[in-house]
């Protein structure tokens, strides 16, 4: 009986050293201390912020070592109590912590059964290196609900939508990668999750293109880019698991720089719709370069990192389903930067009133400093790839073919929204439904569930008699009837 | 056949003491239907003990045949176990009619849910 | 419970009531397998061997039961506390005024003589405390007429005789401890069970008796003076 | 007979019971009695710890009156009952400690003492109609200290609890006749080797009837319904006994009879299975919609006793250790959690419905991280022993092929955790408008409750704890 403690001493002694888990901690603890000195920079925050925000950045940059289960289980624990400790320290910490907790703690009690299951099976509590064996089901919700997948996923927009930005920012980076590591980890490859992932990309691109404010907008976003990483990490190809994994990496990048991005031009422009911000680009170049970078990267513009991966990830995946979703994810994410950064960078037009003279809301030469270098490592991600995960089957972003391929899809996005923009919105809004329509349904139904149980407890003694009555007629006539 | 009346009356008496629990909303009528379900199990106790032929388990002569005498003395623990039972039911329908001004147990609904 | 649902619950309850009784007409009925008589007589000395069984072989049984009663006195009089009883708004006729002072001290010699009997024939200390209770509440009714103070033995008191005889009940198991090194022991301690059938013999048993039919006794009284007039 | 230790089990009941004439005695003379009543745990504990090295290796088993079982009543002193007295004894002395009511203290202590000495005995017991009177002590005394609140929730609170409790009992008693009528003993060790040979199925209707009066009693579902409404309307010292005292004496009871009859067992196993699948999620959504501190923690005790039985009835030898240890772990810090709603009192309120519960301006830190403690171990968060326990039962239990149980006892904690979180944030929230004259301050520290959170952070030593379970539970199915 190798218990708790006996599991994490295993855990530190041989730690998981496998490429693509080196490559996601690093990747991890790079951008956490790149969005902790942003967040630093930005605005004042409490010791206890602080301690949530290293405990939750540490511990995701650890996940990846741990060789088993319990340890896997208690530091996919704490990154969740991490996350718990910063949004304590929100104004808001009652309504964000109860949308983000039970999710989590869900999520925390599937892994927990399902690591149960596969200990049932294999007697040993080490992770298996090909996946589980047992209790797929179980921790595949775990997961999904951790990488926040579609149906999955309404703890991360509604909390992500009410921190303050700088919180934004760092919850951005761990969270969901600690879920598709899971996957990776956890679950054999498969075309089942390769096609889920093409699915949740494009459909979450969808929900994204029809949002008129920044952050869910934002939200959506990583939700789509979650998509492409499902569909490498959860592919049975070792090159889309690589592809994947590089995927996994990108995003932390180019995402948390978006999200600062944001943090920086919301109270600048004073407005968090997406139409009414303007002017972005006459105000702060730095600001300018790191947007376009940012777009450019998640758009799989080449030479930038997210081309790399994507193109990977459209060359080596195994279903053709799967590569079709993705290119259509792929141009609805053009289409709907190119919107971003038409109506709050490029789009000329008078300018709004300025907010930047309100004190404590000047951009602050450090944190831009920071999106500098998060662009530069965007650009560099792409153009020396194999510097950052030497297992890459491809060196570089730019080869002349590549480049004019690479830009297609995006460019036919781009053109996309100048020239359709209007009706694909309309049709969006009158096909999707609200992301929150099933789930509200899901809730009414349960609440119904719930007072009906309720009352059917009425506080009169000699109902609760017949009930003890005909539980034990129940055990008497089991005894009776079974052999 | 005294046998079989007995067990009969046993049955029965159970029978009645659970439909009364079940459908008698006034208390003391419950403590009652508890009183007649206590008879049934003291019935079946001393059922148990029963044989044809057998005396009263009080020592004249050691050769004779005694009914069992166990049976006997857990009925007599039970039945006193049970009258505690039922001066404490007494008690706090008294204290609940002073409290709740009914002795209907279906007016007991302060606590429900 | 709706009628239908209580009537089939209760037809339940009586279809496993005869395939118990049905099964039990097949089994054969004997008498005392243990032949526990001849056993008693040597091992406790006790002719009455239900008594035997309460307060020799499961004597913790009725220390338990005992602790029941007392429990229950003591939480009925704790739940209704009062001061006085008044009981009827009628007068009671000279005849009853008078009879019951002639019967009462009947009454308690029997229920002290059941008690004492208890070993030897039919009774015990459960029956007498019986008996000796219902001396108690025969004097209170008849004579708690028109808010007269009603208690035979004053509340304190009772107790006081409660807690005595549970001291009592604990101190003889414990010298049976001492000397036997079992808790209640008997015919192991040494004490003589004198012949069978005497008043004097079968060890331990009579002062259990005893003490549980003091107890039972107060017991009962307390606990129906404390529901009079509720 | 070789003197007085091997009577030992039995003193574990005779000293609580003695306890009750000399509360009274010192009581009389003006002595108080909360040094009496503490120095009877004190004496119980030391006998147990003393005795338990020798029922490490085999149990002691005793006859009280030195009459041997199937004539006389035998005591099994075990590595089981040790643990389970040691846990109970513990939350007796809290109950102790954290009374400071005056009035009425006496009589609330004697019936501690009733309840304790009928604990004791429930654990100790071999024979079953000793366990029937043990049953009615502790459960007599249980609907006494409900009432003893004297207020009219108290009082339907304790009569709905009296009329199920008697329901109980008279099924324990029918099933209690129909062993004896079957198999002619009334000992657990000669019942366990006679029960096969009892022809037809009385015997087996027998012994499903004590175990209904016992679920009864553990309040599973769906047997369950009285247990909240009896602990809404009793004090918080009380519930904290209910829960954690009576709750893990029946439970130890239900596991000697269910080891004591393994063919009944197997065959009951997937009635059983349902039966606390079916309490751990009643149990957890009803917790999930109360609108009051107890009851909601009456609820979630349903679930959490749902857990025990769970692994109990999948019949593994380390499954029902694990249960074990998690009904002991629960009783600790259910206890705890209500010990912990006193404090509520002290903020001059009466009301314990959750928008109107807080926590008093004093020590109002150590409160906070004391329920924060608590209830991290009761949703199963890791660094407490609430986790362990319930880690281990997740995994024995799915260890013993009932995967959908064990799924069922990790998702129990997802929802645990919405209930627990809107109780924390509600106790957290400073500056209650409605709360306008802050009551008596409370001079009194709550450590008693910390000595309990302290134990919680025994996590540590969970290997060894489940262990020693686990030890008991092979000596429970030997010896029998």
């Amino acid at each position: 009986m190798s218990g708790i403690t006996a599991a994490l001493a295993q855990t530190v002694n041989t730690p998981y050293t496998e490429p693509g888990a080196v490559f996601v901690s690093q990747a991890i603890l790079l951008f956490g201390l790149l969005a902790l000195a942003f967040v630093a920079l930005h605005t004042k925050r409490s010791t206890l912020w602080w301690v949530g925000a290293v405990v939750h950045v540490g511990a995701g940059a650890l996940l990846p070592y741990t060789a088993n289960m319990a340890g896997f289980f208690v530091i996919w624990e704490l990154v969740t109590v991490g996350a718990a400790i910063v949004l304590v320290c929100e104004p808001d910490a009652d309504g964000l912590l109860r949308r983000y907790l039970p999710w989590q703690l869900l999520a925390a009690a599937l892994l927990l059964s399902g690591f149960a299951l596969q200990f049932a099976e294999s007697g040993s509590i080490a992770l298996p290196a090909a996946g589980v064996t047992a209790g797929r089901v179980l921790i595949g919700i775990a997961v999904a609900i951790k990488a926040a997948l579609m149906p999955l996923h309404l703890w991360m927009v509604e909390t992500y939508v009410r921190v303050r930005p700088g919180t934004a920012v760092i919850l951005s980076a761990v969270a969901t990668k600690i879920g598709v590591f899971g996957v990776y980890r956890l679950l054999p490859g498969s075309i089942t999750l390769e096609i889920l992932g093409g699915i949740i990309a494009t459909v979450a691109v969808l929900y994204a293109l029809r949002q008129n404010r920044l952050r869910p907008f934002l939200a959506f976003h990583i939700i789509s880019q979650v998509g492409y990483m499902i569909a490498g990490v959860g592919s049975a190809a070792a090159v889309a698991q690589i592809a994947g994994l590089y995927h996994l990496g990108n995003p932390i990048a180019y995402k948390g720089l978006l999200f600062m991005v944001v943090a920086l031009m919301v109270p600048m422009t004073g407005t968090s719709n997406i139409y009414s911000t303007r002017g972005m680009g006459r105000r702060s170049f730095v600001l300018t370069v790191a947007a376009i970078a940012g777009a450019l990267s998640i758009s799989g513009v080449p030479p930038f990192n997210g081309y790399i991966s994507k193109s990977l990830l459209q060359s080596s995946l195994v279903s053709p389903v799967a590569v079709h979703l993705l290119t259509i994810a792929g141009i609805g994410t053009a289409l709907s930067f190119t919107k971003f950064l038409w109506h709050g960078f490029l789009r000329p037009g008078p300018l709004p009133q300025a907010h930047d003279v309100q004190e404590g809301l000047i951009v602050k030469t450090g944190t831009r400093t920071i999106t500098a270098v998060l662009s530069l490592l965007c650009l560099l991600m792409g153009l020396y790839p194999r510097s950052f995960f030497a297992e890459l089957p491809v060196s570089t972003g730019i080869t002349g073919q590549s480049f004019l391929s690479g830009l297609t899809w995006p460019i036919a996005g781009a053109a996309l929204f100048f020239i359709l923009y209007g009706p694909i919105l309309r049709v969006l809004l009158v096909t999707l439904p609200g992301s929150n329509t099933v789930v509200s349904l899901l809730r009414s139904a349960g609440t119904r569930g719930l007072q009906l149980m309720q009352r059917q407890h009425s506080g009169d003694i000699r109902r609760y008699l017949g009930w003890a009555v005909g539980g034990t007629l129940l055990l008497w006539t089991w005894v009776v009837l079974a052999p | 056949m005294i046998v079989l009346t007995i067990g009969i009356t046993c049955i029965a008496l159970t029978g009645i003491g659970i439909y009364g629990l079940l459908r008698r909303t006034h208390m003391i009528r419950m403590v009652l239907c508890f009183n007649i379900l206590e008879a049934a199990a003291l019935l079946g106790l001393v059922l148990i003990a029963y044989s044809p032929d057998a005396r009263s388990p009080i020592l004249r002569a050691a050769t004779d045949a005694h009914v069992l005498p166990l049976p006997h003395a857990l009925a007599l623990t039970a039945i006193v176990i049970g009258a505690s039972l039922t001066a404490l039911m007494l008690t706090l329908i008294v204290r609940v009619h002073r409290s709740h001004g009914t002795v209907l147990v279906d007016k007991l609904k302060d606590w429900r849910g | 419970m709706s009628r239908i649902s209580a009537t089939l619950l209760v037809s339940g309850i009586i279809v496993f009531g005869v395939i118990v009784a049905y099964e039990l007409t097949l089994m054969p009925r004997t008498a005392d397998p243990l032949n526990h008589a001849p056993l008693t007589l040597r091992d406790t000395g006790a002719v009455n061997a239900v008594s035997a069984i309460l307060f020799d072989y499961r004597a913790l049984d009725t220390l338990g039961e005992a602790t029941v009663i007392l429990m229950t006195a003591t939480v009925v009089a704790f739940l209704t506390p009062r001061a006085k009883a008044s009981m009827l708004a009628v007068r009671l006729s000279s005849i009853v005024l008078y009879g019951v002072v002639i019967l009462l001290p009947f009454i308690t010699i029997l229920g002290i003589a059941v008690m004492a009997h208890g070993h030897i024939s039919p009774g015990g200390g459960f029956t007498g405390g019986v008996i000796v209770a219902t001396s108690t509440v025969f004097y209170a009714v008849v004579y708690s007429v028109g808010g007269q103070q009603s208690y035979v033995i004053a509340p304190a008191a009772n107790k006081l005789i409660e807690n005595t005889a549970m001291t009592a009940f604990i101190g003889v198991g414990l010298l049976g401890l001492g000397l036997a090194g079992s808790f209640l022991a008997n015919a192991q301690t040494g004490i003589p069970l004198g012949t069978p059938g005497e008043l004097l013999s079968a060890g331990t048993i009579p002062v259990l008796n005893l003490i549980s039919g003091v107890k039972v006794g107060v017991g009962l009284g307390i606990i129906v003076m404390s529901l009079f007039l509720e | 007979m070789n003197g007085l230790f091997t009577e030992l089990p039995v003193l574990l009941i005779v000293i609580p019971l003695a306890g009750v004439p000399v509360l009274y005695f010192t009581a009389r003379r003006g002595l108080g009695t909360a040094l009496p009543a503490l120095a009877v745990i004190l004496f119980v504990v030391i006998l147990l710890s003393s005795g338990a090295r020798d029922a490490m290796h085999t149990p002691v088993v005793t006859a009280a009156g030195g009459w041997q079982p199937d004539l006389g009543i035998g005591l099994q002193f075990d590595l089981l009952a040790v643990a389970a007295m040691l846990v109970t004894s513990l939350i007796v002395a809290q109950a102790i400690l954290s009374h400071d009511e005056t009035s009425g203290a006496q009589h609330f202590r004697t019936l501690l003492m009733l309840l304790y000495a009928g604990s004791n005995g429930l654990m100790l017991t071999q024979d079953l109609f000793n366990a029937y009177v043990f049953i009615e002590i502790t459960s007599i005394a249980s609907y006494a200290l409900v009432a003893g609140k004297q207020d009219r929730g108290g009082f339907e609170s304790a009569f709905k609890y009296v009329v199920m409790g008697s329901f109980a009992g008279l099924l324990v008693l029918w099933g209690i006749a129909g062993l004896y009528l079957t198999t002619g003993t009334l000992d657990i060790q000669s019942l366990a080797s006679r029960f096969e040979a009892a022809p037809g199925a009385v015997a087996s209707l027998s012994a499903a009837a004590v175990i209904a009066g016992l679920l009864i009693k553990l309040g599973q579902v769906p047997f369950h319904a009285w247990k909240a409404d009896s602990l809404s309307g009793a004090s918080y010292t009380v519930s904290a006994l209910l829960s954690g005292v009576t709750t893990t004496a029946f439970f130890v009871l239900l596991l000697r009879v269910l080891s004591a009859l393994p063919s009944l067992t197997v065959s009951l196993a997937p009635i059983l299975t349902t039966i606390a699948g079916l309490s751990i999620i009643t149990g957890h959504l009803m917790a999930l919609r109360q609108p009051r501190y107890s009851r909601l923690l009456a609820y979630s005790s349903v679930a959490h006793v749902g857990y025990g039985l769970l692994a109990v009835s999948s019949g593994a030898v380390t499954a029902i250790a694990a249960g074990l240890f998690h009904i002991l772990v629960h009783a600790i810090m259910k206890s705890g959690l209500f010990f912990l709603g006193r404090s509520f009192l002290h903020t001059g309120n009466r009301s314990d419905r959750l928008e109107a519960i807080v926590f008093p301006e004093q020590h109002r830190t150590l409160h906070v991280t004391l329920y924060v403690l608590l209830a991290m171990s009761m949703i199963g968060i890791p660094p407490v022993l609430g986790f362990t326990s319930k880690w281990y039962a997740v995994l024995e239990t799915a260890r013993a092929g009932y995967d959908t149980g064990a799924a069922l006892i990790a998702l129990g904690g997802a929802v645990a955790l919405v209930y627990y979180l809107r109780v924390g944030l509600q106790l957290v929230h400073r500056g209650l408008p409605e709360l306008s004259s802050p009551g008596p301050a409370s001079k009194r520290l709550p450590v008693p409750i910390a000595g309990t959170a302290l134990i919680l952070l025994l996590a540590a030593f969970s290997d060894r704890l489940l262990g020693f379970c686990v030890l008991a539970v092979v000596q429970l199915m030997e010896t029998v």
